[in-house]
Parts: C-alpha cells; sequence; structure tokens
C-alpha cells in the first residue's frame, strides 16, 4: 500500500518536474527543487553518519582484529564533525566581530582547515596520483592487439600519447607542416584529427544513445515500472 | 525572486516546440514498445555477454565461498545512472540471494545506501529468502570520492571479493577499482554512461556495458515482457534518430552546396536553432 | 614446442611480472624529471595547438577593459592540472588590463579563487578589488545557477565573496546577466563545470542576439567530452596539462616579446615544468604498450594460450 | 619479488617476513631523513644566507586576522636584519601538518606494495575526516542558510549567518524538513516505512527533470549538430578533401555507433557490419580519451611528487617556497 502511494508520488513529482519546463508559472520548479534535495542529503547525512558510528562502534565493542582502525575511524570522525560544527578557531568575520560564529568554517587557521588541508587534502589527492600507476599497469596487461577493436583502440592511445609530448613532435617533425597534403599526418596533427573526427562522431552518438536510455528509464520510474528503488521488487 | 508582473506573462513558455515534440515522439516510442509487448508481440533482444556472465561470475563467487562486491556509482539518487544502478543491483541481489551468496554493498551517499537496502531487501523477499538479507553488508562510507575508494580498495584487498560489479556514475574511481580488482583476480563487470571513464573499464574489466547499453541491462536482467519492450522502444526512438541524422546531414549538404543563401537555408538554420544545435 | 615446458621464456615471465615493476618505474619517470627540473630550472619549448591559440587569442583580442568571467570549477584535489591554467587565464587577463569576475560552483573552489588572484593580482597595485577585479565566491546549485545567471547575475550571487552586495561593486555596473561579459571562461574537473556552461549557459545566450564567447579549460578525461562543442559553442579548450602549458608558454612569450629582458617568476611556468615528468611518463606508457604487444605476438608465436 | 596480491599474508612466517621487511623499509627512510637533516638547506641571499638543517618547517607572519605563510628566505632575511625579531615565526602547527601531509602521502603510496598496516590507518583517518568534513560543510552551507535560515531567519541571522540575505519566512523549505524527517523515520524499525515516501519524491522530480535536459541537450542538440553540411570546400584542394572526408567519417561514425546499440535486432547482415564499424569507433574514442587522461593522471603524480621534494624535503624550490 504505501508503496503504491509511493509510486504515485513518484510519478506525480516526475510528470510535474517535465511540465515545469513548458509552463511559465512553474519555471522555478527546478531551482526549488534542487536546493531542497541539497537539504534532504544534508539531514540524511544523520543516516550516514548514524551507520558509520554503529559500524565502528560494534567493530570496537567485538574486538575483531583491525578493531584499533575503527577506533582511529570513530575518532576521526568526531574530532573533525565537532570541529567544523563548532567552528574551532575561526575568529569572527571581519563586519561582525559581535557574532562569533559568523567566520567561515574553514578560514586559513582554524581546526576545520588544518584537517582538511594536513589530513584529507594529501591522502585524497595521493590516492587520485595513485592513477599513473595504474594506467600504466592497465597499458601492459589489456592494451594488445588481440584482434581489430583491441587494435584500434591500442593505435589510438599510441598516436595521441605520442601526440601530447615533445617526443612526438620530434618524431614527425621530417612531415613538411606546409604541404596540406601531408602534414596532417605529424602526430600532434593526427591527434587532433582524431580528436575532432573520430572521438567526436563516437562521443556524439554515445550521447545520443545515453539520452535515449535515460529517457527510458525516467519514463519507466514516473509509469511505475521501475520501483526497485523503492524495494518494489516484482 | 519573481520579478514584478508589468508586463503579462504566457502561461507556456516560448520557443520549446521542438523539444515538446521530441519528448512526445521519445515517450510514444517506449510507451508504445511497451504496449505492444503486452499485448504479446514478440521481442526479441540480442544477446549482451556481460550480463549474461552475471549468473556465472555469482555462481564462482559462491563456490569459491567468497563475497560478491556492487558499486552503484559515488553519486547521488539525483543522478539517473545512480538510479539505474540500484535496479541493477536489485535484480543482481536477487540471483545472489538465490545463490545464498554474500553481498557487500559499499556506498558514497547516505540515501543511496537507504535505497540500496529497499532493493537488496525486497530481492531477497522475492528469492524467498528473508533471512538471508544482512543490512549492515550495505553501509555508508563517505561523500568524498577518495576516502570511499580508500576504503572500498582496502576492503577488496583484505576480504578479496571473486565477483565485482561496478555499476553506476563514476569518475577517477574507475580504474582504481578495477585494477584493485583485477589484482585479486575477481571477474568484474562493469557498466556506465560517464563517456570519460568508459576506456578504463574496457581496459581493466571483463565485460563492460558501454552507455546506453547499461540502462538497458536492468530490463535485460529483468526479461519481463513490459522491460523488454522498453528496449523496443528505445530501438525505434533510436531509428528516428537514425533518420533524422541522415536527414539533416543530406538537407545541411544540399543547402550548402546547391541551394546556397535563401529561404530554405534560413528555413533549416531556424530549425537548427530551435533544436539548440548553435549556428 | 621444443623446449622444457617447465622453464619459462623471457616473454612468458614478463607476461606474469610483477605490476610492482611497472609502478617503481613509473614512479622513477616522474620523479627523476622532477629533481632535475627543480634543480636545473630548464622547461621544453611548447607548439600551440588550434584550440589553445583559439583560447588565448580569446583573450587578446579584447579591448583593455573588457569583463571577463572566471569560472573555477575545481577543488584542491585536481589542482595540479588545472591551477597553472587558471594562473595563466587571470594572468593574461590583468596585462591585458581586463576586469575580472571570479566565481565557483564547487564547494571547495573558494579558497582557489583567492589564492590565485592573491597570487596574480597581489604585485600589480594597479588591480584594485571592487573596481578591477571581484570574487563572487562559493554558490551552491549546479546547473540551477548557471540558468540563473542567464537571466539575473545578482539571484545568483546577491552578494561577494566579502557579502558586499553586487550593486556595491563599481566593477559590476552595467552587468546585469551573464551575457553581459564580454567573455566567459569555465576551468573546470567535471561536474558542473564546462559542459553544464555550455549546455545551459552558454546554448541559451546563442539565441538571445547577444552569444557569449566562452572559453574551456578541462582536465584530460574531460577533454574528449568537450570536442564536439568546440568551435561552435567555445572558441577555445585548454586540455591538460600540455594544454596549459602551451598557454603558458604564449603568455610568457607575449611578455619576452614586449620585454626581452623580463624575467618569468617560476611559478609562472608550472604547467610547462610540469611538461618534464609528462615527457618521460608518456614514454614509459609507450614503451609498455610496446612491450607488451611485443610479449602477447612472442607468445602467440610458441602457441601458448593467451 | 613475490607475486603474493596484497592483503595475502595470514601465514604467521609470511606475516613475520613482512614485519621485518617493514622495519627495514622504514630504517631506510629514517636514515634517509637523518642525512637529510645534516647536509641542510641554504635559505635567504647575500648576507642573510644562512644553512638550516630542519625541513618541512613553515613559516609564517601575521596577517588581518590570522597568519600568511612567508618563504624561508623572508624568515632568513628578518632574522638578518634583527635575531631577536618575532615578527616572523616558525608556526608549529603547520610544520607538523606538513610533516603529517608528507607520511601521510607515503602511507597512501605504500598500498601499491601491499596491504600494510600504514595504508590502513591512514584509510581509517581519511574515512572519518572526510564524512566529518562533508557533513560540517552540509550543516554550514546548507542546513544553516537553505533550511534554518528560511525557517527562522531572524534567529539565523542574529546567530550564525549575519550575512544572510533573507528577510521573511519561506515556508517552501518545510518540504525538504518533512522529507528528511520522514528519511530519518527508518532509523526505526516501526517507521521505516515513511522512508520510502522521500526516496520516491526524489527520483521522482530527478527523473522528469533528467528525461527533458538529456532529450533537449544531449539528443536534439546533438542530432541538430549534424545539419552541418559534408561538402566542406576550403582554400586548397587538400583542404577541401580534407574537411569533406572529414564531415563524411563524422556522420558514418554516429550512425554505425548507434547502429552497435540496437537491441532488438542481432548483430548480422549490414546490420552487424555497421555495428562493427561503430566499435572500431568506439574503441577509438576510448583509446583517444586514454591517452588523454594518462597525461593528467601523470600531471597529478608530479604534483605529490613536487610536494614531497618542495614542501616536505626542500629538495627543489621551482616557487620560491623556501
Amino acid at each position: 500500500m504505501s508503496r503504491s502511494m509511493a509510486v504515485l508520488l513518484a510519478s506525480l513529482a516526475g510528470i510535474t518536474m517535465v511540465l515545469s519546463k513548458f509552463i511559465a508559472p512553474l519555471g522555478d520548479a527546478e531551482v526549488k527543487v534542487a536546493d531542497w534535495f541539497n537539504v534532504l542529503a544534508a539531514i540524511a547525512f544523520v543516516l550516514g553518519g548514524a551507520n558509520l558510528l554503529k559500524m565502528n562502534l560494534l567493530a570496537i565493542s567485538a574486538r575483531g582484529p583491525g578493531w584499533g582502525y575503527s577506533a582511529v575511524t570513530l575518532c576521526a570522525f568526531l574530532v573533525t564533525l565537532g570541529a567544523g560544527i563548532l567552528k574551532v578557531g575561526v575568529p569572527p568575520a571581519a563586519a561582525f566581530p559581535a557574532v562569533p560564529f559568523s567566520g567561515e568554517k574553514d578560514v586559513n587557521g582554524s581546526a576545520l582547515w588544518w584537517l582538511y588541508e594536513y589530513a584529507m587534502s594529501p591522502i585524497t589527492g595521493t590516492l587520485f596520483a595513485m592513477l599513473a600507476f595504474y594506467v600504466a599497469s592497465a597499458a601492459f596487461r589489456a592494451f594488445r592487439a588481440k584482434n581489430a577493436a583491441a587494435m584500434f583502440l591500442l593505435a589510438t592511445a599510441f598516436v595521441v600519447l605520442l601526440g601530447r609530448t615533445y617526443a612526438g613532435v620530434l618524431a614527425t617533425s621530417w612531415i613538411p607542416h606546409d604541404n596540406p597534403w601531408v602534414s596532417w599526418l605529424r602526430l600532434e596533427n593526427l591527434s587532433a584529427v582524431i580528436m575532432s573526427v573520430f572521438t567526436n562522431a563516437g562521443t556524439r552518438a554515445m550521447i545520443i544513445g545515453i539520452a535515449i536510455g535515460v529517457a527510458a528509464t525516467s519514463l519507466k520510474i514516473m509509469l511505475g515500472l521501475d520501483r526497485s528503488y523503492l524495494g518494489g521488487a516484482r | 525572486m519573481t520579478p514584478a508582473a508589468d508586463v503579462a506573462t504566457p502561461f507556456f513558455v516560448e520557443g520549446r516546440g521542438a523539444i515538446a515534440i521530441a519528448l512526445l515522439v521519445v515517450s510514444a516510442a517506449i510507451i508504445g514498445g511497451i504496449l505492444w509487448a503486452r499485448a504479446g508481440g514478440r521481442v526479441k533482444v540480442r544477446r549482451m555477454a556481460g550480463l549474461d556472465a552475471v549468473d556465472e561470475a555469482v555462481g564462482r563467487a559462491t563456490e569459491m565461498g567468497r563475497p560478491i562486491l556492487y558499486v552503484p556509482g559515488i553519486m547521488d539518487m539525483d543522478n539517473i545512472m545512480t538510479v539505474a544502478g540500484v535496479t541493477i543491483l536489485g535484480r543482481v541481489a536477487r540471483t545472489v540471494a538465490e545463490y545464498d551468496a554474500e553481498l557487500e554493498v559499499p556506498t558514497s551517499r547516505s540515501i543511496v545506501m537507504a535505497s540500496a537496502r529497499e532493493a537488496v531487501q525486497s530481492a531477497y523477499l522475492a528469492a524467498g529468502r528473508p533471512d538471508g538479507y544482512n543490512p549492515d553488508r550495505i553501509y555508508y562510507v563517505s561523500d568524498e570520492q577518495f576516502a570511499y575508494v580508500a576504503a572500498t580498495s582496502g576492503m577488496m584487498a583484505r576480504r578479496r571479493p571473486a565477483a565485482c560489479f561496478y555499476f553506476g556514475c563514476f569518475y577517477a574511481e574507475s580504474l582504481i577499482l578495477a585494477e584493485n580488482g583485477n589484482a585479486i583476480g575477481a571477474i568484474q563487470i562493469a557498466g556506465t554512461a560517464e563517456t570519460a571513464q568508459l576506456p578504463f573499464f574496457v581496459a581493466a574489466c571483463d565485460y563492460t556495458l558501454i552507455g546506453e547499453e547499461f540502462f538497458a541491462a536492468s530490463a535485460y536482467l529483468s526479461g519481463e515482457p513490459d522491460q523488454l519492450g522498453t528496449l523496443l522502444g528505445q530501438d525505434v526512438a533510436k531509428a528516428v534518430a537514425w533518420i533524422a541524422i541522415l536527414g539533416a546531414s543530406v538537407a545541411g549538404t544540399v543547402v550548402a552546396a546547391f541551394l546556397g543563401a535563401g529561404p530554405v537555408a534560413d528555413g533549416l538554420a531556424a530549425l537548427r536553432q530551435a533544436m539548440g544545435g548553435g549556428g | 614446442m621444443s623446449r622444457d615446458p617447465r622453464l619459462p621464456s623471457l616473454a612468458d615471465r614478463l607476461d606474469r611480472i610483477d605490476r610492482r615493476w611497472i609502478f617503481l618505474a613509473m614512479f622513477l619517470a616522474v620523479a627523476v624529471p622532477i629533481l632535475w627540473v627543480g634543480v636545473t630550472g630548464r622547461t621544453f619549448p611548447e607548439s600551440p595547438t588550434p584550440a589553445v591559440q583559439g583560447a588565448f587569442d580569446a583573450v587578446e583580442s579584447l579591448p583593455p577593459g573588457s569583463k571577463v568571467a572566471i569560472s573555477m570549477d575545481f577543488d584542491p584535489a585536481s589542482a595540479g592540472e588545472l591551477q597553472p591554467m587558471a594562473t595563466a587565464i587571470v594572468r593574461h587577463c590583468a596585462m591585458r588590463g581586463h576586469s575580472i569576475c571570479a566565481m565557483t560552483l564547487w564547494p571547495a573552489g573558494g579558497p582557489i579563487i583567492d589564492a590565485t588572484l592573491k597570487d596574480v593580482l597581489g604585485a600589480r597595485p594597479e588591480y584594485r578589488y571592487g573596481e578591477n577585479f571581484v570574487s563572487l565566491g562559493f554558490q551552491a546549485g549546479n546547473e540551477g545557477v548557471m540558468k540563473q545567471v542567464n537571466a539575473d547575475l545578482s539571484a545568483a550571487f546577491p552578494t561577494d565573496a566579502r557579502r558586499t552586495p553586487l550593486a556595491d561593486l563599481p566593477m559590476m555596473k552595467g552587468v546585469r546577466n551573464i551575457a553581459d561579459f564580454d567573455l566567459l571562461v569555465s576551468v573546470s574537473a567535471g561536474y558542473p563545470g564546462a559542459k553544464e556552461w555550455v549546455q545551459f549557459t552558454v546554448s541559451a545566450t546563442l539565441t538571445s542576439g547577444k552569444p557569449l564567447r566562452f572559453v574551456a579549460g578541462s582536465t584530460g578525461v574531460q577533454t574528449p567530452q568537450l570536442i564536439p562543442y568546440y568551435p561552435t559553442q567555445m572558441v577555445g579548450i585548454l586540455g591538460a596539462i600540455k594544454g596549459a602549458a602551451e598557454y603558458e608558454y604564449l603568455v610568457n612569450d607575449a611578455v619576452r616579446r614586449a620585454d626581452p629582458a623580463a624575467s618569468i617568476p617560476a611559478r609562472f611556468q608550472e604547467a610547462q615544468r610540469r611538461m618534464a615528468p609528462q615527457l618521460f611518463g608518456h614514454v614509459l606508457m609507450i614503451a609498455l604498450i610496446l612491450l607488451g604487444n611485443a610479449v602477447f605476438v612472442a607468445r602467440r608465436a610458441r602457441g601458448a594460450s593467451a | 619479488m613475490s607475486a603474493l596480491p596484497p592483503g595475502a599474508g595470514l601465514d604467521p612466517a609470511v606475516a613475520r617476513r613482512a614485519t621485518r621487511l617493514w622495519l627495514v623499509v622504514l630504517a631506510v627512510i629514517g636514515a634517509l631523513l637523518v642525512i637529510r637533516a645534516i647536509v641542510g638547506t641554504e635559505v635567504g641571499t647575500g648576507d642573510a644566507a644562512r644553512t638550516v638543517h630542519g625541513f618541512g618547517m613553515v613559516f609564517v607572519e601575521p596577517s588581518g586576522q590570522g597568519f600568511a605563510e612567508v618563504p624561508a628566505a623572508a624568515w632568513a632575511d628578518a632574522v638578518a636584519q634583527d635575531p631577536a625579531q618575532q615578527r616572523i615565526t616558525l608556526s608549529w602547527p603547520r610544520t607538523v601538518g606538513v610533516w603529517a601531509a608528507a607520511l601521510l602521502t607515503l602511507a597512501v603510496f605504500s598500498f601499491l606494495w601491499r596491504d600494510n598496516p600504514f595504508y590502513k590507518l591512514a584509510e581509517s583517518i581519511v574515512v572519518g575526516v572526510s564524512a566529518g568534513y562533508v557533513m560540517s560543510v552540509a550543516a554550514w552551507d546548507t542546513l544553516v542558510p537553505k533550511l534554518l535560515g528560511a525557517l527562522a531567519p531572524g534567529f539565523t541571522k542574529a546567530h550564525l549567518m549575519p550575512a544572510l540575505d533573507v528577510t521573511a519566512t519561506d515556508w517552501w523549505a518545510l518540504v525538504p524538513l518533512v522529507l528528511g524527517m520522514l528519511l530519518l523515520c527508518r532509523l526505526a524499525q516501526r517507521t521505516s516505512w515513511l522512508g520510502v515516501f522521500p526516496l520516491a519524491f526524489v527520483v521522482g522530480t530527478f527523473s522528469g527533470w533528467k528525461f527533458v535536459q538529456y532529450v533537449e541537450s544531449d539528443l536534439l542538440a546533438q542530432v541538430a549538430t549534424m545539419f552541418d553540411p559534408l561538402w566542406v570546400p576550403g582554400d586548397t584542394l587538400a583542404a577541401t578533401i580534407g574537411g569533406t572526408a572529414g564531415a563524411v567519417l563524422i556522420l558514418v561514425g554516429v550512425l554505425s555507433v548507434l547502429a552497435y546499440f540496437f537491441f532488438s535486432l542481432e548483430h548480422r547482415g549490414p546490420l552487424g557490419g555497421a555495428a562493427k564499424v561503430g566499435i572500431w569507433y568506439l574503441m577509438i574514442t576510448f583509446g583517444a580519451s586514454f591517452g588523454f587522461t594518462v597525461m593528467g593522471r601523470i600531471a597529478l603524480l608530479a604534483a605529490r611528487c613536487e610536494f614531497l621534494f618542495d614542501r616536505w624535503l626542500w629538495l627543489i624550490d621551482p616557487a620560491g617556497n623556501h
């Protein structure tokens, strides 16, 4: 019963949004809805935070292997949350010295700023940088000319990689750059041709297909055909 | 916010005819496909190796006694890819429940966690194994992209899932997850419409669903007539787009090469502008 | 097979190579050139591609005093690629005497704007806050903001980052919506970013009579997605650190042409400096692809199952 | 090097060996740091030049309400002028921060070798800190201005956000509040069924929104770009042929990739041929995309290396920080 009501709510909400794009008085629905979603997501942090606390407290009380790491997570979470919510180390904004909470939460020098600058940012930045290693390993393993399709993948990656460095420019510098019949073969030009012709076509077609796929998925939600996100498996 | 109404504003937003027609065509095609399938029309769907492999991957994980990792992307429920990812999770969870395997779903958003729990719980219910459902294995990690990656990679190294599914919206984490999955020898199946990440999934996963295939996955896995009907509808919409592209190209060429400036060229330019295709 | 199958060939051994050797090679390929460039201070020359030249010309061709809006939609995680672009574009605008209005749709973008403006404009006393440059700071709402700025900039950004109402800023006189700027630049790492600016803001101005000129700076991973919009909806793209290096080179070249004795501060050559590890990193990648295929061919020739 | 995947190592003998190995690695790193300190760094120029044996230090001077970082050379100059000066000082929080950041960077990199306690520590820290950080940001950037500020503008302006630009109560803000409360009903078993309504609302609204958005800006607009003529006359014959060939190849590519996406037809006959060409185009697209991305990833690694060499170890100084 409640699920059917929920599906009905989803349909009505979806149809209202579609209409808002065509009916002037509903025009600002998008901005409102985006705001609402942000607020809802912020409130939902209570769910995520409660889950995080529960999981780590369970791990600590069970004293299973690695419970110490759960304790670290828990401490880091509570300390950061406290520092952020209470604006620890944040002076009042210059314009409003009488309002203690008026400063920016992560102003340079505050506790939250320190945690972001020296704990969160270096770790996330390093994880991001580890991709350099993973692309190398993936290139060695996966880029093998097993069939025609793989050959195209390989050759293109090769040309683009080479064309984007000084080495590539040197490698084909003997091709005259003022002869329009062959100058496109220079590596730096060739990768531009690949981008503007082949990548352009491939991306365009994918975008069109994805748009149709999104349309079908959205319609299925509005028609109540897809409801497993609500637990309505059939 | 609302400007003073010194001029009577029209009830309908102007200049939206082309988009209205396009929406109607797409909707008609998809609803038509559903109705056709409901009326008993035959819908044949081509094989998609990546989705046929889901059963095999779940089966293998069961045999090896290792968990199955499912990542529904890192975006929130306002992203249609996440919704599609959770829907596919519902289908995969049903297979997992039937095999009585162990499912692990770390999420990057609180609302996704809530939705994924609903989907998995009802899948276990539908499979007749409500006791097998463990909500604690569907958990929130962190909204921060790389914190989520750190925890999920660490989990992969320690729990060594035998099958990894990545269905949803992915950014840079795609390759980190897929390479770590590769290092532990898991069967990996990915699907996303985030075109920038497809190369990495293609390079590091066993099977990858590209763009629209990803949105077709839930219908394909369900095998229900209604759902397969939507695939037929998508094809009809694509056929219309195909013809429109060919027509546009021919028309543009004829105008540019033979007719030159004139009323036909103006009409074409106006049409293009109405469709939002720039100048 | 003539050989003892228990003795793996070189190709077999390479095929099963521990990937940590590859990791080590990549680390050396990047770390050693950084140290080398750091010690010697040398950089490679660049030859600008048309998309970067287009971006440069878009800033160069505006008359001094033009109003440029720059949206810095990235966070510290992508600053390695994008900060040199943001710095070079702001610096170029300052050299040409344009007014700069910075904003961001990423929560972490505020400090980036402040640092960039301070870094570039700090040594230029002629640039006074509110008159030649302003920072609108961060606004939440993604595409919603982009749609709002089409109609009314002050609806999206009621105040600047210092909480001054826009109407009180001399530079913002006569700027009602985004199309009143002479150029829009987005330096972005993803969503929302350049693609959304095109979809929701630039496209909307194409039919309004005053098309907004648009330049995008983007991470390598996002650049291919922007190609379809060039050159109709955007006049230039800076793609990845290479694009940043080319732009930096053009700007530095302009400085040197104006004053051959000018010395370029090291912080304005950041992207060019980064091209050295790029070169060796790329060469390693190419070598790995070649090696991988050599192994593949050799093993296939021996009849081993792939 | 053993081919053991990271994380394997439950065998006690292997674990002991791993511990020994880690001790060796740590000892080597420690020794290198000691050598680095003994070698020292010359900061400042001219008369102010001095060799310091510390590194990874951050100096600050008062600026506005807080402090601003200054190069070590500025500190050297200031000390040369007045050895007792207190304006430019060593900032302990920031110096500890740089060291913490450097050690955490190394801890994360160590995962490339294998899963290990240092990585686990970094992982635990980043999960906790980031969750706390995003929640703080949500509270101050969303809940306070958009919820509290809308419902209780007077209170919010008086105590939390004096610069908030609202005057009247916006009752619309009750909608997300009610939805949020319904979502939180999931916390209790008996009321958890109410939690589906906010999910339905969110997914419903955004499906309607994205439906129009994708059809408009991706489907329709991309089809519209195909009005580009296939005949592209240029200044020279080569340019004409090149431009025309490019336009034709784009059309062929778009049509064949779309053909690949047809689901209800088997890929046989002409459709099969078109789909095959489509796959080739897709692979070229992916290859190019990969090539571009490698660039960005290497740049990120370079940035991390620069952090270690520049801000922490003071081996290089491209930006004049010390």
